[in-house]
């Protein structure tokens, strides 16, 4: 994400364009990339989904396993957010431990799905201060054409959606598996990302790479579906406080369209 | 008088802040600051070389920047290697101080930001910001204007000003700011926690106002530092001069 | 009608495959195998300049390989940081390539080769070898032939072909194997577990026919997609096809 | 082990002479080098052995200590395998946790140990579930002139023939230590390595550094005293099936002789 | 601390002076540069102390926990110091864990603590072999101006020293907090550290960066107020016997100084 | 007949020491010490090119020095990961041996020095030495003079020379030594434990006598095997010859 591939006269052109309210790509200026989503590719997991915005593509899988609570939430279940910009999703990603970028890109994926308050962690615990069930949620990027927030965001509900668990029961500190069919978690919020891009003075969603490296400053939001703002970050650049206002407008509409792709 | 914080404060008030420049001896620029019982200090390092050498640019200097917490700043002791918590504010204070350089006049060289948390109590982020700040101008580096930084929350239902600790981990949302003087533009935007629209909206105010005190601060300590350059000058703010 | 395993596989009988090519955007070349369960995605980069540079050669290009798991693609969730088997892997999957490479045709240069294993049901080397060669002819580099890769192994006193997880797991011996098509040599042959030498020989002839097997399938993959390179084309070869 | 030390023409020569059936230092095809095992070198380690292939130098230490079983055999002991390349051993071996080749090594002798089932892992079991005795098997490379495998094979099931247990009864779960003599542990197998290397199309066995180095392939069989095939590593270059037929028809004989030396 | 950054004529005049008894800054041999200690900087520490020494700074820190005594000390606290030498502190120092020079300030200092016996680590005990209190003691250099030895060894016995814990009780292998004031530790001994360098065959104190970088040679003499020996570390160069003998009579003189500088 | 311990010895008695050169064979220098239960093994390389080269010095050689326990050279199993204590000896035994050196006559390479414990039984950092010094020889690298060590230490009361496993284990102080023959210098100095200023007189004459003793034994390796330089040459030198 560091090494600039772009032409200079690509990145002028971007700007030039945006000005004018038009993309390179003939997009309009609110329109995301064609978004595909599949479920359930991953049976090994509890939960899968793999989202294309565009050429970017994520694999999301959720795993429920137990472990020990957070010592200051000991009667609530854990989630865990790690995402691995693998290798072969871009000719800049490197193998190696995850790197700032891929570590932001985890935590605020991590703090969309946490404070939408989506899982219901209480019942989640086992044993109270010991044994709760824990929620791993492991991004995995494929092809990396810009936006991975949105696309991961995007992803990780789909495969907490697709997420099913075994029927159990929890009894003196320990889970009684039963026999029947795994039923989905229990959802009670849909968060989902939108990343706003600023250049030549204009707003735009869903920057692809080449757009990402071009332009001024870029913004994500995560907004639930009664449009409560749970995570904001400002990646690099700066925005007017009008600015921001107005991107969480254009995430308030925006929003809806994503969520929708999710049915 | 309306309502009143756990430590008096009114809902729209900074906590006592202190700044002082140049504290440190081998640095080519240091500051520090002090915000409530947040206790954070700054050094910068450079236009200097960059090793290894691939990562140098000729279009300009590369900015590195690293927030550290001390391991006995926290209640329980820290370990000491980076957290993905650090790792992530480094990324996240370098891009708040990034829109207020001018990195195309050192090609080939790095500065490096080294910003340590000697003791947290809240808002160690935004403290950090406006130290990294002060450090960078001590260092003589050109700036477009000071970066000042401060974070609003919401806490027991009521949107407030510069959260210290006890507020911080029982609070709804955290809304870390940083403001760029003299564009009055946002260079630290993050939200951690579930806000209303509206309520963004006055934790978004209230913190550009927390961001423009906090600047004048900067600019008094500024002041007094070149008119009388002597070491470990600290311009004092208490509860009286924040508002 | 002979004996029949656990999913109803005849003992010289593949699983399911399907081969799909030039899957990804960003990479040079790429490649998706799947087999019964297993499911591997592979990437290739280069030939591009080393990094380090000291690593480059100047009689040829080197070969880097990762062999890597998805943490969700396990029964148990996988720690993503490489264990001592998928290093071991790695190596063992780049020198199954190796001699099927003309490494002197790009000095001081590097192949990247990057496999994925999305889904692990048993034979993931021998899938990604697969998968590997069908990346390396996406991403135009000259090959002396295709690797085509199966894996026999002996459960309950059978010796069968490409052994799914449970076989797998239960198995008294795995004996991957990759077949380079033009030459009908053998560049990766590992056993684990114990066979007296006539079992030996029997699973070997038995992995090289399925080598031979998914060769053809490698073909016909090939030739579909450089008939009409339409993305994310599959050849489906069920079990019939793959007899 | 990457870095190419040998001069082209001795490569030459080697691929020649191997042609006709001869060796550069003047072995026969199937001749060893002259080796050399010492045992109990180290009384600190419940077992030892020090083995020398011509130059090359392999020290093993076997350490049997208490720990947790492996979640999938519970009622088992144990085994470790672990190679240092240690940097005094050669110019090309350098500080820092294993790389690819020292895994490759360890891995390669453990599955030879295990495969084989020369140690009966049941009989190491403790607590099942809760704690067994975990055999550490580490070798030590301290001078690097060709075939670690064969070298550090025979090194460790040395070790293991010289390794004692002190007395004790396992009662309640708990070991007790019992007063008396040390006695060695039963060995059910002895699985030997045979590396073989294939060159101007012979082939022949335990290749020195500068053979290694310029050899066309390389292949490790690993058999018991049974004749038995427990392991099998090719490493780089390629064979025929006949070569590996005929390599496992070397591997029969020669492996009588390795067997005999560690008597 | 590798990179000589001191121009030749200093370190030829450094040594010319010591030759004729002098310092390049004008101090006597046996001087230190000013002393300053602040205690009690960190609220959130259980003790804390600053020291200056000239433009030397350190910060140390000390946090009392519980955890698992040393296996071979069962029934004693445990003491664990660690240095880091952050990057703010010189031009030198780099970012990452801790380097040789990191781990031999650690390892210094704590040999003084904890040979002197100045924490009674008997007391510290809460449940013999499974739970004890952990005395961390972590040093923080700020600012690199050469004697990074004297400065932290004397910052962690004053931070000992401010060191308070909560009254608290010992009941059945667990800790009963108390009611009441926090007292401070009970401390026994109270060693410090003189370091001697060798410039020009003259022997003095304190040296600063640029004449750390200049000297011959480097001694660092622990002792405690009885003037007993707790610890030594020769640094870069070699002393005769006469030379060593001189500089603990030397450390004698010195060190009640610097204990005044506690007070 | 005086104070006996634990071992027979008397106080002032070193262990039976047998030293050997040239023991590696592609090392450019190696040496084996034996001393009471311990055993250490040495190589040298160099002086070679410096990777990376950034560390290379215009001025003269740098020494990279690795002092390391093998994982069964002690009662527990030892992690092979350097510990914090290694890392330090490193250090020491690179400097007690770096005043023997004339690094400047080859500017810009590395001497490599790896020192392994193949078995703990007290005074490991001092037999390294001993044995570096004897490699450095072997790797026909000038010297200003060898290097001798051993500790001195306080156990039961009694001051005593070159504490085997047992008394070092319980010891109340441990006073490593060396000693550089020509010059008689101390080039390794280090006190753990607690000594009154008579103590340590006492104690740092015992092990400067020891170093000599052992500098005759090193003296003796040296000529045996310049005079007879056949591998593996090995000088016994029993209780009898270290008096």
């Amino acid at each position: 994400m560091s090494i600039n591939v772009i032409p200079q006269i690509t990145r002028e052109r971007i700007l030039e364009l945006a000005g004018k309210g038009r993309r390179i790509d003939g997009r309009f200026l609110y329109q995301y990339r064609p978004i595909r989503i599949e479920r359930g590719l991953i049976k090994k997991a509890d939960g899968s989904a793999q989202v294309s915005i565009g050429s970017t593509k994520v694999l999301v899988g959720v795993k429920i396993e137990t472990g020990e609570p957070f010592p200051d939430t000991p009667d609530q279940g854990v989630l865990m957010v790690n995402a691995e910009l693998v290798p072969l999703a871009s000719p800049v990603f490197e193998p190696g431990p995850p790197n700032e970028d891929a570590l932001e890109l985890a935590r605020v994926v991590d703090r969309g799905l946490r404070e939408s308050k989506c899982l219901r962690f209480e019942d989640l615990c086992i044993n109270p201060g010991r044994k709760v069930f824990v929620v791993f949620v492991d991004i995995y990027v494929l092809d990396y054409d810009g936006n991975l927030f949105d696309a991961s965001a995007l992803a990780s509900i789909a495969a907490l959606m697709d997420t099913k668990m075994k029927p159990h029961r929890i009894e003196a500190g320990e889970v009684l598996w039963l026999e029947g069919e795994p039923s989905p978690l229990n959802l009670q919020h849909y968060p989902v990302s939108i990343t706003i891009a600023k250049a030549g003075g204009a707003l735009f969603v869903d920057p692809s790479l080449e757009e990402e490296q071009s332009v001024d400053a870029l913004l994500t939001i995560t907004m639930d579906e009664q449009n409560r703002l749970c995570a904001i970050q400002k990646g690099p650049g700066s925005f007017t406080s009008e600015e921001v206002f107005k991107s969480v407008q254009i995430a308030k509409e925006v929003s809806n369209y994503l969520r929708e792709s999710l049915k | 008088m309306g309502y009143r914080r756990i430590d008096g404060r009114a809902p729209d008030e900074l906590r006592p802040i202190k700044m002082a420049l140049g504290v440190l001896d081998k640095a080519d620029g240091s500051a520090y600051v002090e915000q409530g019982g947040t206790k954070v200090l700054v050094a910068v390092y450079g236009p200097r070389e960059v090793h290894p050498r691939h990562l140098a640019s000729p279009e300009g200097s590369i900015i590195r920047c690293r927030y550290h917490m001390a391991p006995f700043s926290t209640q329980e002791r820290k370990n000491p290697a980076p957290s993905r918590r650090e790792i992530e504010l480094s990324k996240v204070i370098r891009q708040a101080l990034t829109p207020a350089m001018f990195l195309e006049l050192y090609p080939r060289t790095t500065i490096d930001i080294f910003a340590e948390v000697l003791q947290a109590d809240g808002g160690t982020r935004c403290a950090c910001v406006t130290a990294c700040s002060l450090a960078l101008a001590d260092a003589g580096i050109p700036l477009k204007g000071l970066v000042a930084s401060c974070a609003a929350g919401k806490y027991q239902d009521q949107i407030m000003l510069d959260l210290n600790d006890v507020e911080d981990k029982g609070c709804q949302a955290d809304l870390p700011v940083a403001w760029l003087s003299t564009t009055g533009e946002i260079t630290l935007l993050q939200l951690n926690g579930l806000l209303t629209e509206d309520e963004f909206r006055e934790a978004l105010s209230l913190a550009l106002k927390g961001c423009r005190q906090i600047y004048e601060i900067q600019r008094e300590t500024l002041m007094n530092y070149y008119m009388a350059p002597a070491k470990e000058l600290v311009s004092e703010v208490g509860q009286e001069g924040s508002k």
